[in-house]
């Protein structure tokens, strides 16, 4: 079994189950706008998924475009629409 | 149909998840991945462009050609939205139904907003010329710029926030975004190098052609920036206002 | 010195042309128009210097974006294959650029400048498409154009929006199978430039390995979604029947044709005709898919009372077809199919443009709306007749000269329930034409048979509208005619080595 | 035993695993779901799944960020260790996609909205009942 010396891999065997329950969440969640925001957190432990991987720069859009900006948009359409999901 | 969806969608998972064990375990430095062209991307790239950031060499130079496109998608996506949901001013009186609706002035959040807009303008410029020699770049600086008017949309209201950067400079600067981009490419065309080859501008500024591919990257990167910053500020608009720019969240 | 450059210039001139309309013609229709024009015309020649440049030499051209070499940089190949795809593809954008001067006004009057750009954009979007030597090049195009057939399909009739809706969900799912793919070949190669890629791929372990295979089919799956194949086509005939005239003219004809152009790309540059025939097991199975493909859009065709719905199904079955001939792992099939990508750009898109002029006249797209068509709009009713002459296959329009290579095709590997599908396709096409131009030309009374005489006026499209369509329709009879001439000089060349 | 390799074979390609679950995940969102905007959350978790798929290629054991030490004390154009840095093709890929997303992401949104506004629902069970009357 070799790991390769990964310092974190501890770390990332920590964030994905995070990862995998927020993705359940956002797609489980009935009020939309709490979905959204669930939304927002899983693209924030993606970001820190891949700093953790290294990937600096990938990791800075997606805070910024993931994290940021497609969480607002998305907020910003479920408040124009109606609240609660069926499913 | 849900149960049948599930059951494909678990099916299709768990056999993907079986050929994982084909590919080269994680992190592996001698993976073919991490071997064949990142080797003489890693080995080479700071020789031939002077970029210390091997990502924004890569992107703008080497994979120049995707990243302009990559500029077009996020134009096309800024024109796209403006197609489907902005009306022209008459009909779209009864358009929005639901509006949120937003109860006083917010003085702490306005305050704090005037004071965070002109820091995070001035740290986004620092990302975009700062790109070749930390993580950052057009992208991500761009993205930041946007955000910094979104801030300013969300803390007072779309109409102040429209008086000081136009519907129609947002789309000007979204479109001379891409045209700065393609132009430094047509520019070297016409220099006698191929599409987006920097290294033909060194005889017209002067300079060598290493460095000439290092300031063609600036080039691009401010192209990219002007392009995403007016398109997240014009998607935002668009979606939080309903298209009609009446007023925001 | 141009002519090097002529590759990069088919997909930059409109490119170029779409940001100067949204830059400088926010205000002029007609301004918009010229540039569109400027544009696509500027695109065509550089596409017309590109096939003459691979017609002359045998070998195929290579464009270094950037001046990088190969796989470091991206590149542009260009053969004879692709040459065609970009000839035809430019040529048709063109026609429809001219045929929208009327119909866009009309349909999209408040954002014209915007419909051009965006209209520009997907132009440039599949022509990179079909240029590009790039597997991950590919896939950024590929959104371009995916996004900007969202917002013109968006901008159509009816229930125009959840059509649409639906495409961007299952076109993700198909883009994204396609990266995944493209990332399954990226971790076991560690290129992404197709050459490469193929020399790579040809070596025996890479043969047997799982990931490979996952990663073909993943990339097969996802271009199928793109051209809508018969398992997966459930989004295209509500999303291009509800579109207005020019986007359906533009976005009917050339998407599909594209997405197979992109897979036969894929499975002969990218992998091998021994891979894919050979190692992996399922070219039968394709085969059959095709089948059901051809019957069930063309029973779906016969079944339709909208015109525009009719040649959508139309359009599935040609998917069938061209899909099938590729599969057949003959070198016959392969030549059909190839000759019926561009024969099947030039008579959808003649149909679609002679069912558009009806629409502009009438405002109707039932079969009804036929009823006297050949007393009031001759023109359109003649290229009307022999784009689906064409459909059908009769001699000595070019449909029939596909159909034949494809059904020699069937007939030499012995796979004769493709040939069987074929020709039933040819019957229920002949059927469904000839009962429209019976509704045309013979029913000149109305359903109660009381034979009234309803009284045709002669009144035609405009001409910006008629030119186009009979350039296409001449273009049918001309390729048919030439059909000898185009297989020797561009498609025997296209055959992959081994087929 | 058999339990030995399984646990290797989960740490060592875990991340390849939890990629692909993922996908698995937000293509269940999109296909099953019947809120229009929770296909949407689906695609975006399916496609910053695909960039975890990758960037999980790109990463080299013991090694450090694509940015290469420069500056004073370090000889130009010194030969490079390609073993110190992970990969940067990947990273340079996932830009891309991350913006292909947002752009989707917007124009899904704002057809969206435009659903709202023309059947008052965007559930698809209501709008399919609704087309029928």
């Amino acid at each position: 079994m070799n790991l390769y010396g990964s310092l974190l891999w501890q770390f990332d065997l920590l964030i994905i189950p995070m990862v995998i329950i927020c993705a359940i969440a956002a797609l489980t969640i009935r009020d939309l706008l709490s979905a959204t925001v669930v939304f927002g957190a899983y693209s924030f432990l993606m970001c820190l998924l891949w700093t953790e991987m290294l990937a600096v720069d990938v990791a800075f859009t997606e805070a910024a475009v993931g994290a940021g900006v497609s969480t607002i948009l998305m907020v910003a359409t479920a408040l124009h629409i109606k609240r609660k999901s069926k499913d | 149909m849900k149960r049948l969806t599930l059951f494909l969608v678990v099916l299709l998972g768990a056999y993907l998840v079986w050929t994982t064990q084909d590919l080269p375990d994680w992190g592996d430095p001698a993976s073919p991945a991490n071997s064949y062209l990142s080797t003489h991307y890693i080995k080479k790239a700071y020789e031939e462009t002077s970029v210390p950031n091997l990502v924004t060499a890569v992107l703008a130079d080497y994979r120049g050609y995707d990243t302009m496109f990559e500029t077009v998608v996020v134009f096309c996506a800024g024109l796209a939205v403006l197609t489907i949901l902005r009306r022209t001013k008459r009909k779209h009186k009864k358009n929005v139904k639901f509006r949120p609706q937003r109860e006083g002035v917010d003085i702490i959040l306005q305050n704090a907003a005037r004071l965070m807009i002109a820091p995070m303008q001035l740290f986004a410029l620092y990302v975009i010329a700062h790109g070749h020699h930390s993580p950052g770049g057009g992208f991500q600086g761009g993205v930041i710029l946007g955000a910094s008017f979104i801030l300013l949309a969300l803390a007072y209201d779309l109409k102040s926030t429209l008086r000081r950067f136009k519907e129609n400079t947002v789309l000007f600067y979204s479109g001379l975004g891409v045209l700065i981009y393609a132009g430094i490419g047509v520019i070297s065309l016409v220099l006698g190098g191929n599409f987006l080859a920097y290294a033909a501008w060194g005889g017209l500024l002067g300079i060598s052609e290493v460095e000439a591919h290092s300031y063609g990257m600036l080039g691009v990167e401010i192209g990219v920036a002007f392009t995403v910053m007016a398109i997240m500020f014009s998607l935002y608009l668009d979606l939080a206002s309903g298209g009609d720019l009446d007023e925001g969240l | 010195m141009m002519s090097a450059q002529a590759p990069i210039l088919i997909l930059l001139i409109p490119l170029l042309c779409g940001l100067a309309i949204t830059l400088v013609a926010q205000k002029s229709k007609n301004l918009a128009f010229f540039l569109i024009l400027i544009g696509m015309i500027g695109s065509f020649s550089a596409a017309c210097s590109t096939l003459i440049q691979v017609l002359q030499g045998s070998a195929p051209i290579h464009y270094r974006l950037g001046g990088w070499p190969p796989p470091f940089g991206i590149e542009l190949v260009i053969d004879h294959l692709n040459a065609m795809v970009l000839f035809i593809v430019s040529g048709s954008a063109l026609l429809t650029a001219v045929y929208s001067r009327n119909t866009v006004i009309v349909e999209i009057p408040d954002r014209v400048h915007h419909y051009y750009t965006l209209y520009a954009l997907l132009v440039s979007g599949l022509l990179g498409m079909v240029a590009t030597g790039d597997a991950f090049n590919l896939y950024v195009l590929l959104e371009i154009s995916a996004l900007s057939s969202y917002a013109l399909l968006a901008r159509g009739r009816g229930l125009a929006y959840l059509s649409t809706f639906k495409y961007i969900i299952i076109g993700t799912i198909g883009a994204s199978f396609y990266l995944l793919g493209v990332g399954y070949l990226y971790i076991k190669t560690g290129t992404l430039n197709m050459a490469d890629l193929s020399q790579m791929l040809a070596s025996p372990d890479m043969k047997e390995s799982v990931s490979i295979k996952t990663g073909f089919v993943l990339i097969i799956i996802g271009v199928w979604v793109k051209m809508g194949f018969f398992p997966l086509h459930g989004w295209l005939p509500n999303c291009y029947s509800r579109a207005s005239t020019t986007t359906s003219c533009l976005i009917a004809p050339l998407m599909t044709k594209v997405s197979i152009y992109v897979m036969i790309r894929l499975m002969f540059s990218v992998f091998s005709v021994d891979y894919v025939f050979n190692t992996l097991q399922f070219q039968q199975a394709v085969v059959w898919m095709a089948c059901i493909a051809i019957v069930a859009g063309s029973i779906s065709a016969l079944a339709q009372q909208d015109l525009k719905r009719m040649l959508c199904y139309i359009v599935l079955a040609e998917v069938g077809y061209m899909v099938g001939g590729v599969w057949l792992m003959n070198s016959n099939g392969f030549a059909g199919a190839v000759y019926h990508i561009m024969s099947d750009v030039m008579m959808t898109l003649c149909l679609f443009m002679a069912v558009g002029a009806v629409i502009y006249k009438t405002g109707d797209s039932s079969l009804e709306s036929m009823r006297g068509i050949f007393r009031k709009m001759p023109v359109t009713a003649t290229a009307f007749l022999i784009g689906g002459f064409s459909i059908i296959g009769i001699p000595p329009t070019c449909g029939f000269f596909s159909k034949w290579y494809l059904i020699t095709g069937a007939v030499e590997t012995g796979q004769y329930h493709f040939m069987i599908a074929l020709l039933f396709s040819s019957l229920v096409n002949a059927v469904l034409f000839f009962r429209i131009i019976e509704i045309g030309f013979f029913n000149r009374f109305d359903d109660s048979g009381h034979g009234i005489h309803q009284k045709f006026e002669f009144s035609e499209a405009p001409v910006m509208m008629l030119a186009p369509m009979l350039i296409c329709a001449a273009s049918l009879l001309v390729i048919g005619l030439y059909t000898s001439f185009i297989l020797r000089n561009i498609v025997q060349w296209t055959i992959p080595a081994g087929l | 035993m058999y339990m030995e390799s399984l646990i290797s074979f989960i740490v060592t390609e875990y991340n390849y695993s939890a990629a692909l679950i993922l996908i698995m995940i937000g293509m269940y969102g999109m296909i099953a779901k019947n809120n229009l905007l929770k296909k949407v959350i689906g695609m975006s978790i399916f496609q910053s799944a695909i960039i975890l798929f990758y960037i999980s290629i790109g990463y080299k054991g013991g090694a450090s960020i694509p940015i290469i030490k420069h500056g004073s004390g370090m000889a130009d154009h010194a030969a490079i260790d390609p073993t110190l840095y992970v990969n940067p093709l990947p990273h340079v890929l996932m830009l891309t996609a991350i913006v292909v997303g947002v752009a989707t992401l917007g124009v899904a949104l704002a057809i969206l909205q435009k659903i709202y506004r023309v059947h008052g629902t965007i559930e698809e069970d209501e709008i399919l009942e609704s087309l029928k009357e």
